[in-house]
């Protein structure tokens, strides 16, 4: 038997993610250039959702500060990748980064750094936020993301303000954020089923219980706050190659609670909640703004007002919590049913 | 001083006015069961508390082979051979059983493969490897109690401390817990401290008897002994008696 | 000066009773109510858009319209969630919170809708050489009065004794007769009045209501309340007060600096909680007994 | 011939809803007049929208979308941030973009937006006439209240004071504050309006925008401040005049005046179809450049001969003062949003809003 | 008329059922006990009758109406009060505020405040420890201060589920010492214990539960006979 820990290795929990991700990707992603472009961006969220999962998930630390790392990964993957001419430009004002506007790399060596330095600011401040728990470190957390995001958004030697940085080369080839994502289901999977992991559940279960078994707390969490920033900072790293632009916004609030939201409602305790949360929500989503377009969704047209999406998404978000209290997946991994598998 | 012994020293500790500990000491060598008695508020938790660093003394000390403990984290002495159970199990309830009494030998670092042994060896002891792919929470109190013991015992500790272990238990499951502390004495050869209001429980299993009451130690020494003592008769057993 | 320090005082009595009212809640169901904010909006359209009635007539309306969609959320939605993980129920109120902003757009048009209210109030009056801004001593004395209030209800009051057990232990404190459907519609009503009492302090200064109106000061009430020690509502009342005062402070010692307020508001955020991680009023001795 | 479609990827949810609505409505009817004299090369026009509700993400894959269904022209958001993503999609497929109403220079070749062009008046002329006339009418001595959330009121404030001093005025500070995205002050100006104070100065520039800049004004003249106060297009239209009642001694520069007492007959008729459209009357002057951007694409249309979006963009280049709905406007290789269309200058006294006269910049400042 | 009767009842958690058929009845002034194995479902029996648990079928009256299906504010509010397993006492608040919560259910408001010297002078460290945190309080205090938080309200019917647990040795001869007292004042009380020897002797009849079902009915006088007591609680098998 094969062992990442303690716990059993298990094909469907780690394969069937991938499986199902796959599909939707070669399916969904086909049809259209809209429905590319959308599930371009689900595989980004994913990779976000996942992060949060790693942390949030196995921790049960709620972070709201997350977004930071998405938004430094995505502001230097954008860097090293826009064109010489639009960084000048964009950048007039910043003589920190003006050194740094010959420095060019291609996309994946882009990625892989961004994400390598969202990691070692995971690091950086989780060392001193992750003596906190509950509530308060959720607000630390989100005190995080506030001095990010204001600091990125005015500080022009830092940040590109409130300026949109364009022209970011996308990667066009869905497969790709794929297999990206394909690869992150892999670590998170492993990490999960790891001594290391299981820790880290420890800690989420009983964290009085914990250090009497020897589990150092702070180490842990510190561990998995940084790899959960090395993955937020390839989703953001991730998307600003799909969305081709980079602002400051776009990692703030909404994202945040989006993608909290996505892990939750999906079940944060389970690989499969984070992928659960995210492909529902966005299908919704999707679902709805094709109603308003009255497009046919399976031959069926069925007509909403324009500017009723939102509320909709909204009571669909709300309307899930309340028939799955606990999240779809319920904390749990899935089992395939007995009569499945012979 | 003995070298390998597990000690308190002059431990006193007070909340605000009050004094719930005054100047104990203690030794506990190793291998050998020892019973701590007391009256409801005596300070026996707030002991235990201190012994395993979940609070810190106001003065004294605690040492284990003559190392002094003090101001170390509950994790970093779990590292040096102390392990607790809890008076309220507080098993982690969404990991399977396997899972919590192997985490009891990876929290200190031990390979996956030896917890994996340890894990099977144990439960087998306890007669209980039945409940190994079960979620924590979904097994009885008197079960959680022995799974709860399992784990601390997984750490393979030079010291072990429990609190209440028998509380609740049903009265065919207190017999099954005293067999399981002998086995682990045998096979680990571990010192314990035992916290229990189950005097027969106590008189059955420990060789000696620590007895506290308002923070004094007013009693050590054989546990029939002390079901005799007049003080200990009066501060604790009253004229109930032994149930 | 002196205006500076009302000001700063008002605008933490300000923020103190917003982050009472989400604190109240808090207290009895461990809900982060994150759709309070979609409270304070409501209440601020009802006063913009009662101009024409006599002020006092249509501060009761307010209070009246927002108690009332207080209670449509608890028994639509949170009396339903009771009792599952804090987590999904500040996603849940994420959600509400969206659905109530759409309402408000779809009801009262994206463009805000504004009007004075109470112009008496907005004023300055002249005191002992000084010029002092209507709104911030009214604020003051409006914050102190409903404190007090709070304070003897929640602590001294049986209805306050049994808010406090039923946050601490919903299925216990029904074991010992207390009746927490009532209790919890109390609380929910309470956070409207204390709602609607912002808005009518927010609209004084700022009488354009668009359908985010209460989104920031429920943020910055939600970080008080933290900071203050979420275990109690005195700890909210005090965290409130505390991010309004330095909110203030920070705005007049800037200078043009100030866009950097919410940085430096943050970065004493994390100074509290990490040399006091359960807030300034927590008791060290908190954590759990084991 | 087949139809030609356009393609709006706007906002009628979300913050920007107010802004982009109207424009969307005013484009719609521009589509039908020209559709009924005849189409554009014999073409018809159908316009499609599908809200964006604001979200960025959304509007570049509903972009994505009508490029795929063969769009040839877009219509997106009237912001220069929040429009880049759905504008670069225009631009990869070689489809010309046209936001109605964006104030900043921000759309244009400088920006990697080769096929991305504005209606709006942008910042360098806007500003530049409040500066002229402030400097002319109102005083030599400014104080500015600069917004800064967003770039278009921070850029406006900035050319406001280049402009101001080069004529010769002085600009005694600038007091900067910050409104949140849910369009209040994150904090109160008092301290700004202090500073103003001491100041003493014969104008002041608001650099800003509704509900902030709203209680900001509110605040200025609570503070005691009579000081006439000039603002641009950011501060169109009277739905927050309920903030500062029996308003005076306020400028605005904008498009056209809302008010009903516009000189110019193309202006007042469009206003008439927006509210027998809608129901309602128009709240700023904005929405007039949704009706001119289609009336920008037949015409460019119809001299390139063709839809391509290179060729449009060859045509809008060489616009030259062309006489749209919106007013003048022209356009260059490099500069893809209009600076010296002449603008309304519009004073309010005692609640009551009068266009004052038209102007250009003299000199538009970048 | 029986002032406790239950019959046939049913109960458990979702599609999980723990209590298949149980029935007893108890006069004012008795008492009965229930014994039974770790898990067969004795606490759920208990938050059942006090009405914090649904439950499926059978029924339940209190004296002579049903409670069935009631909520558990309004049960206690005519006159049963239960001791939860595990003491549950507010932490966060003081002994005081937790004995005044269960002034909440009490029927009659007046003689509160004797009530309360009559809950200090049994248990004598809630009196010294009024104004402390109740968290604060060492296990078998906290468990002293559930049982005064019942006995407070005066109810005709007490259902204490392990009492015993975690008390020193003379507190519960004290704490059996009162239950005499009030039951011989004519309140019912149900006693869910481990300690089978010490309920059998103590109340008037105790039942064994095993498999959802009462087993057997036990008399004092099986308590002194251990080996009758042993074969109906432990069953033959074991
Ligand atoms: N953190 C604290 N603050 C104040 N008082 C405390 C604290 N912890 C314990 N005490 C007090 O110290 C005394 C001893 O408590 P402790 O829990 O050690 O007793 P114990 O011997 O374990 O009793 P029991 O048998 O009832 O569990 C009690 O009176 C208790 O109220
Ligand atoms: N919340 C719950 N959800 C599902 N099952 C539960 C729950 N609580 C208890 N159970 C199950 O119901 C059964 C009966 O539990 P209960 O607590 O009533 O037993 P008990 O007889 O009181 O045991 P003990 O002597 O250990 O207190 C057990 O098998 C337990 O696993
Ligand atoms: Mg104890
Ligand atoms: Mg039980």
């Amino acid at each position: 038997m094969r062992h990442g820990g303690v716990t059993k290795f298990s094909f469907q929990n780690l394969f069937g993610p991938i499986i199902i991700i796959s599909a939707l990707t070669f399916f969904v992603g086909r049809t259209s250039a809209s429905l590319q472009l959308i599930t371009q961006f689900t595989l980004c969220y994913f990779m976000m959702v996942l992060a949060l999962q790693v942390f949030v998930g196995n921790s049960g630390v709620l972070s709201f500060g997350h977004g930071s790392f998405a938004l430094i990964g995505s502001y230097i993957s954008g860097m090293l990748t826009a064109p010489i001419n639009i960084k000048g430009h964009a950048l007039a004002m910043n003589q920190l980064w003006q050194a740094l506007v010959p420095l060019h790399t291609n996309i994946y060596l882009a990625l892989l750094i961004s994400a390598i330095i969202s990691a070692f600011f995971a690091a950086l401040t989780g060392s001193l936020l992750m003596r906190l728990s509950g509530l308060s470190a959720g607000i630390a957390t989100f005190a995080l993301l506030g001095v990010t995001y204001n600091v990125f958004f005015n500080n022009k030697r830092i940040g590109p303000g409130s300026q949109a940085l364009p022209a970011v080369p996308t990667i066009s080839n869905t497969y790709i954020l794929l297999l990206l994502a394909a690869l992150a289901i892999v670590v998170v999977y492993l990490f999960n089923i790891s001594s290391l992991g299981r820790t880290l559940i420890a800690t989420r279960e009983d964290a009085m219980a914990a250090p009497a078994l020897g589990i150092n707390i702070y180490r842990v969490r510190l561990i998995a706050f940084t790899l959960s920033g090395f993955l937020a900072g390839l989703s953001g790293g991730m998307y600003v190659h799909v969305a081709g632009t980079f602002q400051v916004q776009d990692y703030y609030l909404e994202f945040t609670f989006l993608t909290l939201s996505m892990l939750i409602i999906g079940g944060s305790a389970s690989l499969w909640g984070a992928l659960l949360g995210t492909i529902v929500i966005s299908t919704i989503g999707q679902l709805l703004l094709m109603m308003e377009q009255d497009l046919p969704i399976f031959g069926i047209h069925a007509h909403i007002p324009e500017g009723s999406r939102a509320v909709i998404i909204a009571v669909a978000f709300v309307a899930v919590l309340l028939w799955r209290s606990s999240g779809i997946a319920n904390g749990k991994e899935f089992s395939i049913p007995t009569f499945w598998r012979k | 001083m003995n070298k390998k012994a597990f000690q308190a020293d002059q431990v006193s500790k007070s909340f605000g006015a009050l004094r719930v500990l005054d100047n104990v000491s203690i030794t506990i060598n190793p291998g050998e069961v020892v019973g701590l008695l007391g009256p409801n508020g005596a300070g026996k938790s707030t002991f235990i508390n201190i012994l395993a660093g979940y609070e810190r003394q106001d003065g004294g000390t605690v040492t284990i082979d003559g190392h002094p403990l003090d101001g170390l984290s509950p994790s970093a002495r779990a590292k040096l051979g102390v392990a607790r159970t809890f008076q309220s199990g507080r098993l982690f309830s969404k990991l399977t059983v396997a899972e919590n009494v192997a985490l009891g030998a990876i929290g200190l670092g031990n390979s996956a493969k030896v917890a994996k042994e340890r894990t099977q060896s144990i439960l087998e002891i306890l007669g209980i490897e039945k409940l190994s792919p079960y979620q924590a929470e979904s097994i009885s109190h008197g079960n959680a109690r022995l799974v709860g013991l399992a784990r601390a015992v997984a750490a393979h500790p030079e010291y072990l401390i429990m609190d209440e272990p028998a509380a609740g238990l049903n009265e065919d499951e207190a017999p099954r817990l005293i067999h399981a502390l002998e086995s682990v004495t045998k096979n680990i050869g571990c010192g314990m401290l035992l916290v229990e209001h189950n005097v027969k429980l106590v008189t059955d299993a420990c060789s000696r008897v620590i007895v506290l009451a308002t923070g004094t130690l007013i009693f050590d020494g054989d546990p029939h002994e002390a079901l005799k003592h007049e003080e200990v008769k009066s501060a604790y057993l009253g004229n109930a008696g032994v149930h | 000066m002196i205006q500076s320090i009302l000001d700063a005082i008002s605008l933490g009595g300000l923020y103190s009773l917003a982050a009472l009212g989400l604190g109240l809640v808090f207290g009895v169901m461990r809900l982060v109510n994150f759709a309070h904010g979609e409270l304070i909006t409501i209440a601020a359209y009802t006063l913009v858009l009662t101009t024409q009635f006599p002020l006092l007539l249509s501060l009761v309306l307010t209070i009246f319209v927002t108690a009332l969609v207080a209670l449509i959320m608890e028994f639509a939605i949170y009396r339903r969630l009771r009792g599952v993980s804090p987590a999904i129920m500040l996603v849940a109120s994420f959600g509400l919170s969206t659905v109530l902003q759409r309402v408000y757009e779809f009801t009262f048009g994206a463009l805000p809708k504004s009007a004075v209210v109470a112009p008496s109030l907005s004023g300055v009056v002249k005191f002992a050489g000084l010029s002092i801004t209507i709104s911030s001593v009214l604020t003051i004395i409006l914050a102190v009065v409903i404190l007090l209030a709070m304070g003897y209800l929640v602590e001294r009051t049986s209805l306050g004794l049994q808010l406090r057990a039923a946050s601490a232990d919903f299925r216990t404190a029904r074991l010992l007769g207390v009746r927490s459907n009532r209790l919890i519609t109390a609380a929910f009503v309470l956070s409207g009045v204390l709602a609607s009492f912002v808005a009518f302090i927010l609209v004084i200064q700022n009488p354009v209501v668009n359908p985010y109106y209460g989104l920031n000061i429920t943020i910055l009430a939600l970080v008080g309340i933290v900071i203050g020690g979420i275990s109690s509502l005195r700890g909210a009342a005090l965290g409130g007060f505390i991010v309004g005062v330095i909110l203030s402070g920070l705005n007049t010692l800037l200078g043009n600096g100030r866009v950097y307020s919410y940085t430096w508001l943050f970065i004493t955020v994390l100074i509290i909680l990490l040399v006091r991680p359960g807030g300034l009023l927590s008791k060290g001795s908190e954590l759990e007994r084991v | 011939a087949k139809p030609i479609l356009i393609g709006a990827a706007m906002a009628s949810t979300g913050f920007m809803a107010p802004f982009d609505g109207p424009a969307l409505a005013t484009a719609k009817i521009a589509v039908d007049r020209i559709n009924k004299t005849g189409g554009v090369n014999g073409c018809k026009l159908v316009l499609k929208s599908v809200d964006t509700g604001t979200n960025p993400d959304k509007a570049q894959q509903i972009a994505t979308q009508f490029v795929a269904e063969g769009a040839k022209l877009l219509l997106v958001t009237c912001d220069a941030d929040i429009n880049l993503k759905s504008e670069q999609v225009g631009e990869k497929a070689g489809v010309l973009v046209i936001a109605p109403c964006v104030g900043s220079t921000a759309m244009g070749p400088d920006n990697g937006e080769n096929l991305g062009y504005s209606m709006g008046s942008a910042v360098p002329g806007e500003a530049a006439i409040m500066a002229e006339y402030a400097y002319a009418k109102l005083g030599k001595t400014a104080t500015l209240f600069k917004d800064m959330s967003i770039a278009y009121t921070t850029s406006q404030c900035d050319a406001f004071a280049k402009r101001y001093k080069e004529l010769g005025g002085t600009v005694k500070s600038i007091q900067e504050f910050n409104q949140t995205q849910a369009g209040s002050l994150d904090k109160p100006v008092t301290a700004q309006v202090a500073a103003a104070k001491t100041d003493a100065s014969a104008v002041i520039a608001l650099c800003s925008y509704p509900g902030g800049g709203a209680e900001a004004l509110a605040a200025i003249r609570t503070g005691g401040l009579n000081t006439p106060v000039i603002s641009g297009f950011g501060m169109d239209g009277a739905f927050w005049a309920g903030a500062v009642p029996n308003l005076s001694n306020f400028y605005d520069v904008t498009y056209a005046s809302v008010f009903g007492d516009d000189y110019n007959p193309k202006v007042r008729s469009i206003l008439a179809a927006f509210k027998a459209a809608t129901g309602s009357a128009a709240a700023t002057s904005g929405l007039i450049t949704g009706a001119s951007s289609i009336e920008a694409f037949a015409l460019a249309a119809k001299r390139a001969g063709s839809f391509d979006g290179k060729a449009l963009s060859a045509q809008l280049n060489k616009f030259n003062n062309e006489k749209l709905t919106a007013g003048a406007t022209s356009f260059t290789a490099a500069l893809h949003v209009n600076v010296t269309r002449p603008m309304a200058i519009i004073k309010t006294t005692a609640g009551v809003h009068k266009l004052v006269k038209y102007a250009a910049a003299v000199k538009p400042t970048f | 008329m029986a002032l406790l009767e239950i019959s046939n009842l049913v109960a458990g958690y979702g599609k999980v059922q723990v209590i298949s058929d149980v029935s007893f009845s108890l006069e004012p002034g008795k008492s009965i006990g229930i014994v039974g194995p770790n898990g067969v479902g004795k606490s759920t029996l208990l938050l059942t009758i006090a009405g914090a648990i649904s439950p499926n079928a059978g029924s339940i009256k209190l004296d002579g109406t049903s409670i069935f299906g009631m909520r558990p504010e309004d049960i206690v509010r005519r006159g049963l009060s239960l001791v939860p397993e595990g003491r549950q006492i507010f932490s966060g608040l003081s002994v005081k505020e937790n004995l005044s919560l269960g002034l909440t259910g009490r029927r009659d408001k007046k003689g509160s405040h004797e009530a309360v010297e009559r809950m200090h002078e049994l248990f004598p460290v809630l009196s010294t420890h009024e104004h402390h945190q109740a968290g604060m309080l060492s296990g078998g205090q906290q468990q002293q201060l559930a049982i005064a938080r019942a006995l407070i309200s005066e109810p005709k019917v007490l259902l204490l589920d392990e009492p015993s647990l975690g008390l020193a040795p003379t507190v519960i001869a004290d704490v059996f010492e009162r239950l005499r007292e009030i039951i011989h004042m004519g309140t019912a009380v149900v006693i869910v214990e481990q300690r089978a020897n010490l309920v059998t002797s103590f109340a008037d009849e105790t039942i064994v539960i095993r498999d959802g079902k009462v087993q057997s009915r036990l008399t004092p006088a099986d308590a002194t006979n251990t080996d009758s007591l042993n074969r109906s609680y432990f069953g033959a098998g074991d």
